[in-house]
């Protein structure tokens, strides 16, 4: 047997301080002096809104990019990696917010990408029956049941993620950070995650986190570091933690914690009625009604199928049978351009796959839904006109940005968030459905966007949100469904909607009859 | 690029777009200067290349159907697709126009338009199994140019038809007001309309949107299928559209005169500037492109290298033109330039993790 | 021994219900293409005996080695996300240089193989350097050294075309194994060859790398693969199996000119091979097995217009409706195992 | 009459593509007797097949003011345009071996008269096959010129001369050796029955020999056709191939350089007769100078040839 990470690590090792860190890209500075510690035994959060420089950071720290100034010190000692598996073999290691998959190899061997255990002899070759036997043991000793035999692309993201700390684990690595790691998790995978962090914290590992939900990190956290642009604000320890003084520290202002919405229950006109809708196999009988100006949610676990619905109702999808209805007329196999200009509009829950056009410069982007709409002479699009359009749109929602032609991929997740919901706002539509609208958004970003969401309700817009982030349903909706397995199994209303009833209804087939 | 310009934190600008919009962008700059200093050259040093204006402006007529073939060539390559049935579609295209002409004593014009639309049609049974059967562009055009390949042998017979009337003749090799060729006219005119189309026009923009994420058009609410399938339409039409410029330039047609215009077509769209990978690109690079490597050959032939050596010049320079623009745009060796790729394509897959 | 830094926990419970996919779907593609070439030589061969000869399979057999041995290389490129256009003047220049040498100066063979290896390697290697170290995309690359090599063929040979072969040359092509075993050399040459990159890409470190790659390039790096040192090997092993393509025509058909391996499109033919053999041009995924039995297959298709008398000029068409219909149907099979 | 070598004249030789071995044997024979002639003399052309390579030869000889092009064309017509051009500036243009348009050039030097040809790529396999034999054509491409001149001549020959001798199959080679052994190896897998095959094109003719090698089927299948000495040297040499007709093809390079030299100088007319130095006198019939008899290669004269 000859596999490196089978080391154990140095026990209480793996203190990790950084020292005055400055980076910049070109002529923007995105890090200014940051010093922090992370402790073996402890789990350390960064918060701050977005493009505040955090996932910089980690970046920095895990050795996927190298620090302007600054110095970086593992146990006293100054370090310093030239590459990522540099960090690896000092016992670092990043999971991404979204992990790097290699969809066509199997799980066991994703997980050994890089150092795959050979056999004795000539000639070399590749120990697949004990890598098998590793990779599974590292995710049983995780408590996870992952077949490692199948191909990566069939898992989830919550699964991929998992792997990672399997992977990082294996790797002998001691100090795990974790980027944004809740943001695409409903709360059962969350808890799920947590629970491997703490167990990994007990353990003696050093844990960096960085998380935009506040009820998170109040809970998992032991040291809570707060970035605003790009400087170190405060970090604190449990006994600090003050939510109300997080939040101002973050933005920079007085911040007070907005209650839930007070508008009731709607009843406007119907705008979108759902009939017997499927799609086998992943979802069946999918029946509801919204109306005018309500705000309708959609709760579940990740893989419950909600996307699935969202993306059915707006013609990506064709169903197997039901019926969708747009204030009365039919829509059900029609496809999204004609959806579209009915009036439904659907913000993806992939911002970078389905949402955005990375490359394109903002106003681009915002244009790209509404290029019918702007003025045009011969098919020639008016210029002006569209530079007008991105830019209200940009003072609007307030899109931290250089200028309206910067390309979307230079902003932060949370600005580019801002930039798909107002490309699909800007056509001020009947229906909105909603897929993770605050996914990876700032506090700040995110009160904007439910204040927002809030003003389009009021004017009698019809929205549907599909959210795993519990606090969002509850501050945001007037009627809840619950989705299990494909099915809808429950409905709460108005003042029952609480995180408790909420998160009970949609782990089992009986909703909340249980 | 735009300039790397600090970003005004917590203040929101809506500056207006900047230089980098135009048709003429850095790399369209460099690639001029390099036109202008060749043609210069060339005038200069090698005797026979200049031999008057009219004599010099003569020269294009041997390569502009390159150029109109890299007009089409590109709204393919900007949707993220590749066309390898380019010179089958011409040379089918104006076998056809030639058989109706020969065989069915239909006016040679009349033959013309047929030819044109025939390659409209060969392009869209490319857009078509792309579009409908989802096979891949490059597997896709390479099988239908084998195809098209046989059919235009087929339909040409052993002695395939000549002569066309003097009056057709003419779109090859006649001038139009002095010494200007009439192929130069018409790749201006195209050139502009092309420009137009790509870069100021809605469906330009589509275009361009579908070679950036097709994934992400499609939730935008574009009609990928339309839009991939015009482009390969679009690149029929002018395939065909070379092929009949080449049968009055030859005076003749032959089932595989079409052959030699693909590969020095994609250098031709590479060289301009356009990615490979879809969505970047300008016509006016496009353009530059086709005249350097146009005159380049010229020029070399005309100083007395050979064929072979003036391939090899040209393979040389496509390498050396990309590899310094990636080194000046900081790509490179090592983890820059694996950061730089992957920004830059296919979030699918490498998703965004640096973002 | 391995012991994992945590405490084992209690055996979890079964999360995933659905039975997950296998890799299954590689043995379909090669269950499918034995079919297919199956079908083809008992229903062409049942109209015509002679198509089942055991003559007549084996020059379809033999037909194929030629392809096959570019198409390898070309799969393990394609599997890293990239393409190479160039194996075509590479085959083409081995193809000259060692036939030319042999021909005027009785190159023995020993020395011709010693030629093909330092010749595919180098020219392979320098298209590899151009991806990797310049990220100059594959397919600009080889498009690039395409025309510089095919003309390094034509500045070699200033035109002159190989006539004949010395024996030992022939020998290699054409004998058999011993005159009691019926096996042509040539095939036991690409089943050696096969067998290696087989191994390679399945059970080593490095092949796996290549997949790695292949699938995604910033995590590959990311875990410490060396991920330029990989795609240069790769090239230049691309480079080498071109070459030794090369060497094994000139040797199978005892003639090479100017145009061998340019002319005839070897480096889309070998492109159409690899993707029909179930590689995906997406990368990630490599089928040496399934590229040697498309290249086969091809190869019977070919011949089998013949013996059902289609008029030779649709020959070219028969090729490309072949390959339009077995890489659509492997697609199809691809994504119908994925869901 | 001597030839007046006084002026020295640029004179280019386009072969239909360079690197194919009968026209480098036009080429050895042309730079000799350019020497002689006070010839600059140069020899280029593309290296595939294509017309369009040809045409951008030509307009850059023209850019360089040659006196005389001299050409086998890849198509006839498709040329024409550019080598009016090059006339209308006074450049003399004389083709060999495959002609282009008759009022693209001033003169053409056929290699041998066609019928001629036909039949003795008839005899070169009808002796030695039986008269009901089955045979087998192996041509370049399906619309080369003169491939299908001799194709039709022997057709015409057959009938006349073996009425009951069939030709059951013809495929084409594409004037690639590999593409022709292929293809020659499935003429004979899918007609068992053929004895001959006559392959008019010096590809083909290898492929075809080698086809029937590698079968076994030497002496069962006789393989008849043209192709230069050096490339079926060893066919002929173990009998596969019994005899093969082509010309002298160094000579007719020497020839082109006459007749270009003698074109310069004006000094032959559309009809008439001229002495070109030890090849000896031409008769040169309405623009058209006919070349030579077929010159038949067997197992005992091919080592005189060297080319
Ligand atoms: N390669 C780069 N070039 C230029 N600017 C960059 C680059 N990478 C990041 N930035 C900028 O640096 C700032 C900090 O980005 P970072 O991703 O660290 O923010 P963050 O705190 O993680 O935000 P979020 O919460 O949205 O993920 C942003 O303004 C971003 O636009
Ligand atoms: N059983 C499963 N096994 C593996 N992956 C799954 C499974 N179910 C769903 N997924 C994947 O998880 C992702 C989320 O699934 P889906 O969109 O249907 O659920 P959702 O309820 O919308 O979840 P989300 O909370 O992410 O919106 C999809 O990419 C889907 O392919
Ligand atoms: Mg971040
Ligand atoms: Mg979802």
């Amino acid at each position: 047997m000859s596999y490196a990470a089978a080391e154990t690590a140095p026990v209480a090792a793996g203190h990790y301080q950084a020292t005055e860190v400055t980076k910049t890209f070109g002529s923007v500075s995105v890090l200014r002096g940051v010093s922090l510690t992370l402790r073996p035994g402890r789990i350390h959060t960064m918060m701050g809104e977005n493009g505040a420089g955090k996932s910089t950071l980690f970046k920095i720290l895990s050795g996927l990019l190298r620090p302007t100034t600054g110095e970086l010190r593992l146990d006293g000692a100054p370090v310093a990696f030239s590459a990522p598996h540099d960090a690896h073999q000092r016992g670092i290691y990043l999971v991404p917010q979204e992990p790097a998959l290699m969809p066509e190899l199997t799980v066991a061997e994703t997980m050994f990408v890089g150092q795959l255990p050979t056999r004795a002899g000539f000639p070399r070759r590749v120990d697949w029956p004990g890598l098998r036997r590793q990779a599974q043991q590292a995710l049983s000793s995780l408590g996870l049941a992952i077949d490692v035999g199948q191909l990566a692309r069939h898992l989830s993201i919550a699964q991929q993620q998992q792997v990672e700390c399997a992977k990082a684990l294996l790797r002998g690595c001691r100090i795990i950070l974790f980027d944004e790691p809740t943001s695409p998790l409903t709360s059962h995978e969350v808890e799920r995650l947590f629970g491997i962090m703490r167990r990994l914290r007990d353990d003696g590992c050093t844990l960096g986190f960085i998380s935009h939900r506040m009820d998170e990190v109040l809970d998992i956290s032991d040291d809570i570091s707060v970035l605003r642009d790009g400087a170190l604000v405060d970090t604190v320890d449990r006994s600090g933690f003050d939510r109300v003084r997080l939040l101002s520290q973050m933005v920079g202002r007085e911040m007070r914690v907005i209650p839930r919405r007070t508008a009731s229950f709607s009843t406007g006109r119907p705008m979108l009625q759902v009939e017997g809708l499927a799609h086998a196999p992943r979802f069946h009988d999918v029946g509801f009604t919204l109306h005018e100006g309500e705000v309708l949610g959609l709760a579940g676990l990740v893989g419950a199928g909600r996307t699935e619905i969202a993306e059915t109702i707006f013609g990506i999808r064709t169903p197997d049978a039901g019926h969708v209805r747009l204030g009365g007329d039919e829509i059900t196999g029609l496809a999204p351009h004609a959806i579209i200009r009915r009036g439904l509009v659907y913000v993806p829950e992939d911002r970078a796959r389905h949402g955005a056009i990375l490359p394109m410069t903002i106003t681009e982007n915002i244009t790209s839904g509404l290029l019918d709409r702007l003025r045009q002479r011969f098919g020639l699009i008016d210029r002006n006109d569209e530079d007008r359009t991105g830019a209200a749109i940009v003072t609007q929602y307030r899109v931290r940005c250089a200028g309206i032609d910067q390309p979307l991929r230079q902003l932060s997740g949370g600005n580019q968030q801002k930039v798909v919901f107002g490309k699909w706002m800007g056509l001020q539509p009947r229906v909105a459905i909603l897929d993770e609208p605050t996914r990876g958004v700032d506090v700040g970003a995110k009160d904007e966007i439910y204040e927002l969401i809030e003003e389009l309700a009021k004017a009698g817009l019809a929205i549907l949100v599909i959210s795993s982030e519990m606090e969002e349903l509850v501050r945001l909706c007037d009627r809840v469904l619950s989705i299990y397995e494909g099915r809808i199994v429950a409905e709460i209303e108005g003042a029952d909607i609480t995180p408790a009833r909420v998160g009970q209804s949609y782990l089992s087939r009986d909703g909340l009859a249980a | 690029m735009a300039d790397p310009s600090n970003p005004g934190r917590n203040e929101v600008t809506a500056r207006r777009r900047n230089a980098a919009r135009l048709p003429l962008d850095g790399w369209e700059r460099s690639l001029l200067v390099l036109l202008v200093l060749l043609v210069a050259g060339l005038c200069l040093s090698v005797d026979g290349f200049y031999p008057g204006f009219a004599g010099f402006l003569a020269l294009t007529e041997n390569f502009l159907p390159f150029g109109l073939v890299a007009l089409g060539l590109t709204t393919v390559i900007l949707t993220g697709g590749i066309d390898l049935s380019v010179g089958a579609t011409a040379g089918l295209s104006a076998i056809v126009m030639a058989e109706l002409w020969s065989g069915l004593h239909v006016s040679i014009w009349l033959a013309a338009v047929v030819g044109l639309l025939a390659g409209g049609v060969l392009g869209a049974v490319n857009g078509l199994i792309i579009t409908r059967l989802r096979t891949e562009p490059l597997i896709a055009t390479l099988a239908t140019s084998f195809i098209y390949a046989s059919i235009a042998t087929a339909l040409a017979g052993p002695s395939p038809p000549a002569g066309f009337p003097d009056a057709f003749n003419l779109i090859g090799t006649g001038t139009l007001i002095g010494p200007i060729p009439l192929q130069l006219v018409l790749f201006s005119v195209l050139a502009l309309l092309f420009t137009l189309l790509l870069q100021y026009s809605t469906f330009g923009r589509r275009i361009v949107m579908v070679g950036y994420s097709s994934e992400a058009a499609r939730y935008s609410g574009l009609r990928i299928d339309r839009i991939v399938l015009s482009a390969y339409v679009i690149s029929g039409v002018m395939s065909a559209f070379a092929g009949i410029v080449l049968a009055a330039y030859y005076s003749a047609v032959r089932p595989d005169m079409g052959d030699v215009l693909l590969l020095s077509t994609i250098t031709i769209v590479v060289l301009g500037g356009v990615s490979i990978f879809g969505g970047e690109g300008t016509i006016a690079g496009v353009v530059i492109a086709v005249l350097l490597l146009g005159f380049l050959r010229q020029g070399m032939l005309i100083a007395g290298y050979s064929d072979m050596v003036t391939t090899m010049l040209t393979g040389a320079i496509l390498l050396g033109a990309i590899a310094i623009k990636n080194i000046l745009s900081g790509r490179g060796t090592g983890l820059a330039a694996l950061l730089t790729r992957i920004r830059g394509r296919r979030p699918a897959t490498t998703g965004s993790a640096a973002e | 021994m391995t012991t994992l830094p945590l405490p084992a926990a209690g055996v979890p419970e079964r999360e995933m219900s659905a039975a997950a996919p296998r890799r299954s779907r590689r043995e379909v593609r090669e269950i499918t293409l034995i079919v297919a070439t199956a079908l083809t030589i008992v229903t062409v061969g049942l109209f015509n005996h002679g198509f089942m000869s055991t003559q007549n399979l084996r020059f379809m057999l033999l037909n194929s080695v030629v392809l096959s041995l570019v198409a390898l290389g070309q799969t393990l490129v394609i599997a890293t996300r990239g393409i190479d256009l160039s194996v075509a003047p590479v085959m083409g220049l081995t193809a000259v240089v060692t036939g030319l040498l042999a021909q005027s100066s009785g190159l023995p063979l020993v020395g011709a193989v010693g030629i093909a290896i330092v010749l595919g390697l180098l020219l392979g290697t320098l298209n590899g350097l151009l991806v990797a170290r310049l990220a100059i995309p594959p397919i600009i690359t080889t498009l690039g050294t395409y025309s510089l090599y095919s003309g390094l063929v034509f500045v070699y040979s200033n035109g002159t075309q190989v006539d004949s072969v010395p024996r030992a040359y022939a020998t290699l092509g054409n004998g058999f194994v011993a005159p009691f075993i019926p096996v042509p050399i040539a095939v036991v040459v690409l089943a050696v060859a096969l067998l290696l990159v087989w191994f390679m890409l399945n059970h080593t470190r490095f092949g796996r790398a290549i997949l790695a790659v292949g699938n995604n390039d910033a995590a590959a790096y990311n875990a410490g693969i060396g991920v330029t040192g990989v795609k240069v090997r790769v090239y230049a092993l691309s480079g080498l199996l071109a070459a030794i393509a090369g060497l094994m025509f000139v040797c199978y058909t005892g003639s090479a000119t100017v145009t061998t391996g340019t002319g005839d499109h070897v480096e889309l033919q070998s492109i159409a091979v690899a993707l029909i053999g179930g590689t995906a041009i997406a990368g990630g995924r490599g089928n040496v097995v399934g590229t040697v039995l498309g290249s086969l297959f091809l190869s019977v298709i070919l011949t089998a217009l013949v013996f059902i008398h289609v008029p030779p000029i649709w020959y070219s068409a028969g090729e490309g409706l072949m390959i339009l219909v077995t890489v659509t149907a492997g697609m199809r099979q691809n994504r119908g195992g994925a869901n | 009459a001597d030839i007046d070598t006084g002026k020295r004249i640029k004179v280019a030789m386009v072969p239909k593509l360079v690197g194919l071995s009968v026209f480098k044997a036009n080429q050895q024979g042309a730079e000799t007797a350019a020497k002689s002639l006070n010839i600059d003399f140069l020899y280029t052309g593309p290296v595939t097949a294509s017309a369009q390579g040809q045409v951008d030869v030509f307009n850059s000889l023209i850019a360089r003011r040659f006196n005389v092009i001299t050409t086998t064309s890849n198509n006839p017509t498709q040329l024409a345009p550019a080598l009016k051009r090059a006339r209308k500036q006074g450049i003399k243009v004389v083709s060999y071996d495959s002609d282009v348009a008759a009022d693209a050039r001033d003169f053409f030097i056929q290699n041998t008269d066609y019928a001629e040809f036909g039949k003795a790529l008839v005899e070169s396999v009808a002796k030695y096959i039986k008269p009901d034999a089955e045979i087998a054509i192996l041509s370049s491409t399906p619309d080369a010129t003169i491939q299908n001149e001799w194709i039709n001549a022997l057709k015409t020959y057959l009938s006349a001369h073996y009425p009951n001798i069939k030709i059951v199959t013809t495929q084409y080679g594409q004037s690639s050796p590999s593409q022709s052994l292929t293809a020659g190896l499935n003429i004979l897998q899918a007609n068992p029955n053929v004895t001959a095959i006559i392959a008019p094109d010096g590809a083909a003719e290898v492929g075809a020999a080698a086809a029937v090698e590698k079968l076994g089927k030497s002496g069962k299948v006789v393989v008849g056709g043209c192709s230069d000495p050096n490339s079926i040297r060893q066919y002929v040499k173990s009998g596969t191939i019994r005899e093969t007709p082509l010309w002298d093809e160094v000579k007719e390079g020497e020839l082109v350089m006459y007749v270009a030299r003698l074109a310069a100088n004006n000094a032959i007319g559309p009809n008439s007769t001229f002495t070109a130095g030890d090849l000896g006198t031409f008769t040169a019939k309405n623009k058209v100078i006919v070349f030579s008899k077929p010159l038949v290669f067997n197992k005992d004269n091919i080592d005189q040839y060297q080319f």
